[in-house]
């Protein structure tokens, strides 16, 4: 099972990484796949997408999800 | 509802114009309210020379639907309009353009005030500003 | 502050881009928040044809400019502009124009807001509707 | 003593009038100016402007005033 995993903004930067393919064994948490994507540790300010939507640190993520993590937005 | 994201420089009083001039409710509507915001040269005390407006392509065209459509649901709101600049802007700039028209200013008023705030916390924009001397990522909006 | 009483038809888009082009602050506003009142074809259920907008020569320019002086005397406002049409209107045609810039959003907002509010209670207008088959005196403004 | 009165929108029409000149004695209040420009009842709902600025009912008129007499506004 494959899952896309993107970082956004300050968190590109740290990380150093736009976008990662990664490959599970089966569906895991959020938790677990920022684990796998990064050594960083994962802030609990640090806001997640599923598929383009808002879901929290505690989701499960699917196979063929597109995860992303992002520092608080600052648009507008 | 309206929405557009914008990689070159707009001018949101004509945008107003012609979103208006394609509405078939002339006559319908008494209020309309906008809300324009600007990029400044300063910022937290210090210049600002420009801006670089990172955005989620995919989620956050979504995401300013979902919100335009949460906040006016249930209003009497008449149409929306919201451009919002991504890419590298410059102080004088337009960043975001919020216009909402309805039959009685209350819903016009409260939807655009809404939509701004609830755009500042929840749509994925992320503002990176270069100073003098460096960049620095905005790391909080100032409170609405 | 900018107070204007038209006699004929304006383009508040028009209005707030003159007004902007002569302001010295351009990098230091990041807000504007903008209010425009249009006629409309219905008011309470019968369709209105055509509108006298009464005014009180001498009385009314002072009072816009006494109660736009009130709203943001203490508020961090950069500018304040209001235009109001007077004379005989038609359907489709704006009416009220209130444009504010400031720094950030809240001041702007919440006096172009409060400005509507005064001018509707306060400022010596009064607006008499041609219906179909009769005029009437407009007696009361709907709440905002 | 001469006062200017002024009648505007609803009670132009109901007065007839919309600007009479009249003479007085001394100051005296707005609803004598009131009874000596017309013969219909002062309503408290009507509002009252001396010399371009809102008074109310009770006010004093002197020598050279302009004082108007108008129902509740409907601008904007």
């Amino acid at each position: 099972m494959t899952v896309t995993v993107k970082f956004f903004a300050s968190l590109r930067e740290q990380t150093g990484c736009d976008r990662v393919d990664i490959t599970i064994e089966q569906s895991c948490s959020v938790k677990a796949i920022w684990k796998m994507s990064t050594s960083l540790t994962l802030d609990p300010h640090i806001l997640v997408a599923i598929n383009h939507a808002y879901r929290d640190q505690e989701s499960d993520v699917c196979d063929g999800d597109e995860v992303a993590f992002f520092p608080p937005v600052t648009g507008g | 509802m309206i929405i557009s994201l914008r990689t070159k420089s707009f001018n949101p009083w004509n945008e107003i114009q012609n979103a208006q001039t394609s509405m078939d409710f002339a006559g319908a509507f008494g209020a309309t309210a906008v809300f324009v915001g600007t990029m400044r040269d300063f910022n937290e005390g210090d210049q600002v020379t420009e801006m670089d407006l990172e955005y989620y392509p995919g989620m956050t065209e979504k995401e300013l639907q979902r919100l335009c459509f949460e906040v006016t649901q249930d209003s009497p709101v008449l149409e929306v309009l919201v451009v919002h600049r991504v890419g590298k802007i410059y102080p004088g700039d337009d960043i975001v353009l919020v216009c909402v028209w309805s039959a009685h200013r209350a819903a016009a008023f409260d939807s655009c005030r809404s939509i701004m705030e609830i755009l500042k916390h929840r749509a994925p924009f992320w503002k990176k500003e270069r100073l003098i001397d460096r960049h620095r990522w905005v790391e909080k909006n100032t409170s609405g």
